[in-house]
């Protein structure tokens, strides 16, 4: 008896160990869609993972794939937690994955050094290492349009266009995670140089939503600027502590995952004035959100609880995300031959970006955002940002482009890619021309 | 030397240097403070009838108020809104009553606690599968509660004066008596009391112990609810609130498990506790002490008087 | 306890348990001695002015109504509870304050009114707990658990299995004690207590919620403890006919004062001790 | 009819006395070590070793600590992930400051500093008991947890504030980095968990595991059979912790490759009591079932309706493991409170008087 159940125990070991959790058709390419639709920062996540989902789906519906191959989306909860991040990673990249997209820094660091062993780029779009925008480097890595420390810098040049940034006490709060503290290093920098003091203010991942102390803090260092690093439940807690001690919103400036309609929905007409920085366009007058609606949203194939949700600042991120990748794809087929791709071939793809407003217009996306353009060197691409204004009800653009500082931020980001890997003697880097 | 300054001169310099910062800080805690409490007073309601440590009571708090915010999303008008959530809550007692209690009576507390802690994962789940886990903004203006700020001047500077603060605190107020009314002066809370005391001289006179059961966890339902309407126009209503929820825990500990005014005081004491060492004394440590601040100050506090601040003294008999 | 206990010890004392005082050696040595030790609970006083004497060998009573303090009296003795007043030695040792701990290091071992096995472990484990102070081999060779820690535990486990047949509850051996009948529980628990090989074995009733049968058996076993082992035996009870077939001398308690000592016979005949149990006077 | 413990006689205590007395379990045993070693790496995919095995016995071992405190030893623990990360960071330091050092060699020595963090925080335990305690493992998880962020030396400085596993070799074999292997990390995790958890066994059926459990059943009756409280109670967070702290740099070292803070957060504590409340209080055997439950229903959870053809959303299942596993703990406490292990002892019951359903001992 006892060895039956062993023979039979045994049996089901080996039926699960040789069982596949996902069986990869012919005609398709699996993209994995790392997401969090839970836990405190699915406000964040929840449309950011419409938007992408939905333009993948938009392009199998439409085109029938890309160039007649398939895309498909596979969503993995995260809940944020680099652990579970990772949990998925080592559960799906089995499946021949094209590319990883972690929307969390956190995972991104711990998925950088293993995409060069299991070459599947990883684009940590806007967010990650920013130090990974040296593509010499970090050849499997990439950030475009732009990293936390170019988009600092062009916050800082706002800041300096308005009234002037010397002399004056910058606040700066932030998740107090791998995320809010990567741009920290530039920031200490560029005070120096720039000559602005700062008041750094962290805000734990549990106190997220119980920040008067920070704020308090915040009133008595008088700072005359704020500029906030935030996630998820942060940003309107944030928001609306700033307006309990009186903060001027118009000098409060969110950076690009702090400036959301899941955000200030929630904030409402009190939130009026606060500033965010963004670099995908707002709102569904784009030829490809139109297309994203009639072929996905009014089939019912999209997870968004409501069609007005299509367009809002994450969604269309979200979608932005989708499209740098399609487009990597397209490179990538372009230049083997291929339909379908693999990790490696998509990793050629990245590099190869260029969308230039002339491709964006062909996409559907015309005056949706700046030139991306890849490189060897750049996994970056140009990122310039703009800066959109809460209205009570929605966002506006209120600025032009605002090109980051290149000139300060490049030879500080190729100096921290050297450090980075200084101590990891097998890293492979690459040669570019 | 320096480390001393800043340690024990410094901070009450600056205290008496800003009285009007010192007393926003005062406020702004007892604020938390109050919260704190609500929390541990649903929580000491249940561990008075029923010896139950109910773990489960902070997401009792988010659970109650992600129903109250999604009826209201859902069109059902505020004032049903709110009285169809507390019909989740009494249903909620009701079946945690039949389906946990009644077949884990007389079982070792630690048990009783891990099923707290098994309910907790099944509220998580069903409150995220059904209302999604997104924050959500609370209705304030639609249940009628005040909003917008009033400043008080004191001491040549500004105090700023929440009006939901305020709300809330005397909400809070008006709670605390309406249960102590019900406990000293209507037969159901008489009914309380005696369980509390003594489960077997409540049954010899002919108190269903599991309608009293039922009840005290439906009175901590109404204390959840307007715990979390409190908290969710605070900031918002969303699952983050209830690892704070937890610090519910270290109040416990000053309290008492037993004293409903253990548990306000208890509150208080954490909630002005932490953020004046947030605020005079965090930045020594680099911050972000708020998050412990609470439990060292309850282990610390065991140490020396583990029954708690009103609890009786425990005597161990062989 | 009523005053027909008393009056029927008389009875009872042709029982087969029953062994002939006269030939049970003198007891001249004093094992403990316990000398005007008083106890209270924030102000409420248990035990008043308290003291006797245990002389090596004997088996000594403790009686007295309910809430007269001879369990509080055992607590001070082994340690658990530390009187406000009075001195305690135990083999010619002064103490005011010990732990039960070093009381039982010392040689003093104790079964309880409740039944306080651990109910979680099988007869032999909670036999076995017994002579944790007996064994010595520390973590290291706990962990690999072979040559010097496996061979100390054989041989305890040899010197417990005498205990497990002298005690008759081989056939329980490998059971969890949780749910064994009472009856066994306090023979399960004798075992534990005589597994430390004590001076002096503190016994509160043992006897206590058993048949005449199960008394029987367990008075068996406390004379054959007390006269093949020679261990030095006080013991609460109850029934008076246990105690005036057992004790050698009895001590007896009334509202925390002692109010009579010496042999059952010189008890049983103090008018004290009859107005304490009828209730006279009070 | 093969489960039979008819006619193996013991002849010596030292026979009755070992770890498994029935000749069916010793053989139960082999084969599942057998397979373990030498089955699993040859003839399964890189997924369900890296995926699941993996992480099945890296919870396994930190239940196993877990257990030791609360299952034996009776004291309720709600900071398992902050001593886990005790010994995550320990690694980490250790491995920079002895980078020659084989890494098995760090990884057992980890697991010391998280014993001493055991110990300072079970101090409280000589004067507060069960819920009291359970709130001061609170303090040590949210006080911990404070440390890895704040506390910069320990993560090296790096500006991500994530501990990154440096690349270390076994024998010429990558065994930690992200170019080792799944099976080369899954043997070396498999040695260890074997080993300790062969330990823990001796020591619990010895003096210090009884002193443990006397503790737990009855802490009066235990002082009064002469132990120390003291040293009872705090060896046991002691020796738990050690496995705590293990595994948590098995987990970061052999399976994630990099961790932050989070991955040592209160959640992850519960999900190990969840393990041992499945699996069964106060069961070696339990850890590992309750390990093994907790980890792969989900796995199950998202397979299954893939498998029907239903299109789950990834979150979704993530609420159904929620719940399931919260019904499952409430099933549990109430129908049988020591959890899997028990069931199986039950169901080997059976069998050993199967097919007389009547005529058990």
């Amino acid at each position: 008896m006892k060895l039956k159940t062993l023979t039979l125990l045994s049996a089901g070991v080996l039926a699960l160990g040789s069982w596949a959790p996902y069986a990869a058709a012919q005609d398709s390419m699996y993209m994995p869609s790392m997401t969090y639709r839970t836990g405190p920062f699915a406000g964040g996540g929840t449309p950011f993972a419409d938007g992408y989902a939905d333009y993948f789906n938009m392009l199998n519906e439409r085109d029938g794939g890309i160039n007649g191959v398939k895309i498909d989306v596979d969503e993995c909860e995260t809940a944020y937690n680099s652990q579970k991040g990772i949990e998925c990673y080592e559960a799906t990249k089995g499946n021949k994955p094209l590319a990883y997209s972690p929307l969390s820094t956190g995972i991104t660091l711990a998925l950088i050094p293993k995409a060069p062993v299991d070459e599947i780029p990883v684009f940590s779009m806007g967010y990650g290492l920013s130090a990974a925008a040296d593509g010499e480097q970090f050849p499997w890595t990439f950030v475009y349009p732009a990293s936390y420390w170019s988009q600092l810098s062009s916050i800082l040049k706002y800041i300096d266009s308005q009234d002037g940034i010397e002399g004056k006490k910058i606040g700066f709060i932030y998740l107090d995670a791998g995320y809010g503290k990567e741009p920290i290093p530039l920031l200490d920098q560029l005070s120096e140089s720039m000559g602005f003091e700062v008041a750094k203010f962290p805000v734990g991942v549990k106190e997220m939503q119980n920040q008067s102390s920070q704020w308090l803090n915040v009133r008595k260092e008088r700072p005359d600027w704020m500029i906030m690093w935030g996630w998820g439940a942060m940003n309107p807690t944030a928001i609306k502590e700033a307006v309990k001690i009186r903060f001027p919103l118009d000098k409060f400036i969110g950076n690009w995952w702090a400036g959301s309609h899941a955000d200030l929905n929630a904030v409402g007409e009190a939130g009026k004035g606060y500033l965010a920085a963004n670099f995908s366009g707002i709102g569904q007058d784009f030829p490809a959100i139109q297309d994203v609606l009639t072929h996905v949203v009014d089939k019912g194939l999209s997870k968004v609880s409501s069609r007005d949700d299509v367009g809002n600042v994450l969604y269309n991120r979200g979608l932005f995300n989708a499209v740098i990748l399609a487009e990597a794809v397209r490179e990538a087929q372009a230049a083997t031959g291929k339909s379908v791709i693999t990790g490696a071939d998509m990793r050629d793809g990245l590099e190869a970006i260029n969308l230039t407003e002339a491709r964006l217009t062909e996409l559907g996306l015309p005056n949706f955002t700046g030139e991306v353009t890849g490189s060897c060197g750049d996994h970056e691409g140009n990122g310039p940002i703009f800066i959109q204004q809460w209205n009570g009800s929605d966002f506006e653009r209120i600025t032009d482009l605002i090109a980051p500082m290149t000139d300060i931020v490049r030879p500080m980001l190729e100096e921290a890619a050297a450090t980075y890997v200084s101590d990891k003697p097998d890293w492979q880097p690459q040669a570019c021309g | 030397m320096d480390v001393l300054l800043s340690v024990f001169v410094e901070p009450f310099q600056e205290m008496l240097a800003f009285p009007d910062f010192f007393l926003q800080v005062i406020w702004e805690g007892f604020v938390a403070g109050v919260l704190y409490s609500l929390i541990a007073l649903g929580f000491v309601l249940i561990y008075k009838a029923s010896g139950v440590f109910n773990f489960a009571q902070g997401i009792m708090v988010v659970f109650a108020a992600l129903v109250l915010v999604s009826l209201h999303e859902m069109g059902v008008p505020a004032w049903l809104a709110v009285v169809l959530s507390l019909g989740v809550m009494a249903l909620l007692a009701v079946g945690i009553e039949r389906m946990v209690l009644r077949k884990l009576v007389n079982q070792h507390d630690a048990i009783l606690l891990m099923a707290t802690i098994g309910l907790t994962l099944i509220l998580k789940g069903v409150g995220q599968l059904f209302f999604g886990g997104e924050p959500k903004p609370m209705i304030t203006e639609q249940l009628g509660l005040p909003t917008g700020s009033t400043d008080l001047e004191v001491f040549g500077g500004l105090v700023i004066l929440q009006h939901i603060d305020v709300a809330a605190t005397v909400i809070a107020l008006l709670m605390v008596i309406a249960l102590a009314v019900f406990f000293s002066k209507t037969r159901i809370g008489r009914a309380l009391r005696a369980v509390a005391d003594d489960h077997q001289a409540a049954l010899s006179v002919g108190i269903s112990l599991n309608q009293i059961w039922a009840i005290v966890w439906f009175a901590s339902g109404i204390v959840a609810l307007v715990t979390g309407i409190m908290w969710g126009a605070r900031s918002e209503v969303s699952f983050a609130l209830e690892i704070i929820a937890l610090k519910a825990l270290a109040v416990l500990i000053l309290g008492g498990f037993t004293s409903i005014p253990g548990a306000i005081v208890g509150g208080l004491i954490i909630g002005i506790g932490e953020k004046m060492f947030e605020v005079y004394w965090g930045a020594l440590l680099g911050s972000g002490v708020e998050a412990w601040f609470a439990y060292v100050l309850a282990l610390i506090f065991l140490l020396f008087r583990p029954q708690g601040l009103f609890g009786e003294r425990i005597i161990e008999r062989v | 306890m009523s005053a027909t206990a008393l009056g029927t010890s008389s009875q009872k004392s042709d029982s087969p348990e029953h062994v002939d005082q006269s030939s049970a050696p003198l007891h001249t040595e004093e094992l403990l001695s316990v000398s005007h030790v008083s106890l209270s609970f924030g102000g409420v006083k248990a035990i008043t002015d308290i003291s006797f004497d245990i002389m090596k060998g004997e088996v000594r009573a403790i009686i007295g109504p309910n809430g007269a303090g001879k369990t509080s009296m055992l607590n001070v003795i082994n340690g658990f509870y530390h009187p406000q007043e009075g001195v305690i030695s135990f083999r010619g040792k002064k103490r005011r304050r010990m732990k039960p701990h070093q009381a039982a290091a010392s040689g003093i071992a104790r079964t309880f009114q409740n039944v306080a096995l651990f109910k979680g472990m099988s007869t032999l484990d909670n036999i076995m707990s017994g002579r944790s102070l007996k064994m010595r081999r520390g973590f290291f060779w706990q962990m690999i658990h072979v040559g010097p820690a496996r061979n100390e535990e054989i041989r305890h486990r040899e010197k417990v299995e005498e205990i497990i047949d002298f005690l008759e509850i081989a056939h329980i051996r490998k059971q969890p004690v949780g749910k064994l009948p009472y009856g066994l529980q306090k023979r399960v628990e004798l075992g534990r207590a005589m597994a430390m090989e004590p001076d002096l074995l503190l016994l509160d009733e043992p006897m206590a919620g058993m048949n005449l049968e199960e008394k029987e058996d367990m008075s068996r076993f406390i004379i054959d403890l007390n006269t093949e082992f020679g261990t030095t035996i006080a013991l609460i009870e109850h029934d008076m006919g246990v105690v005036m077939d057992l004790a050698d001398r009895v001590v007896v308690l009334d509202y925390g004062k002692k109010i009579a000592d010496g042999t059952p016979e010189q008890v049983q005949s103090s008018q004290e001790v009859i107005d304490a149990y009828l209730g006279v006077g009070h | 009819m093969l489960y039979r413990e008819a006619g193996q006689f013991k002849t010596s205590y030292a026979a009755d006395q070992a770890l498994l007395p029935i000749a069916q379990d010793r053989i139960g045993l082999f084969v599942i070590l057998i397979s373990a070693f030498l089955f699993i790496p040859a003839f399964t995919s890189d997924f369900f070793i890296g995926a699941i095995m993996i992480p099945f016995l890296v919870f396994a071992l930190a239940a196993v600590g877990l257990n030791i405190l609360t299952g034996y030893a009776g004291q309720l623990s709600l900071g398992t992930g902050a001593f886990m990360g005790v010994g995550a960071y320990s690694c980490y330091k250790l491995a920079t400051y002895f980078p020659d050092t084989n890494i098995i060699i760090l990884i057992l020595c980890s697991g010391v500093f998280s014993a001493i963090a055991g110990i300072a925080f079970g101090l409280p335990s000589l004067r507060i008991k069960g819920l009291y305690l359970a709130i001061t493992t609170l303090a040590a998880q949210f006080f911990l947890e404070w440390c890895f962020l704040r506390i910069e030396w320990l993560y090296n400085y790096n500006d991500s504030g994530a501990i990154e596993v440096p690349q270390r070799k076994l024998f010429d074999i990558a065994i930690t980095g992200a170019s080792a292997s799944p099976v080369a990390r899954y043997l070396v995790i498999l040695s260890i968990v074997a080993l300790l958890t062969l330990v823990a066994a001796n020591v619990l059926r010895g003096r210090i595991g009884r002193s443990w459990m006397m503790i737990r059943d009855m802490d009066i009756a235990a002082e009064l059979m002469g132990i120390r409280p003291l040293y009872a109670k705090l060896s046991a967070f002691a020796f738990s912790s050690y496995y705590c702290g293990v595994a948590g740099a098995l987990m970061v070292f052999m399976w994630l490759g990099s961790a932050e803070v989070e991955a040592f957060d209160i959640n992850h504590s519960f999900l190990i009591l969840f393990m041992v409340i499945i699996g069964g209080m106060g069961s070696l055997t339990g850890c590992f079932m309750g390990a093994a439950f907790i980890w792969v229903l989900p796995v199950i959870i998202r397979a299954v309706p893939s498998m029907l053809g239903l299109d789950l959303i990834a979150a979704t299942t993530e609420h159904i493991t929620n719940i399931v596993i919260g019904v499952l703990i409430i099933f549990f406490l109430i129908v049988e409170p020591h959890g899997l292990a028990r069931l199986w002892q039950i169901a080997k019951e059976k069998l050993r008087t199967w097919p007389f359903p009547y005529s058990s001992t």
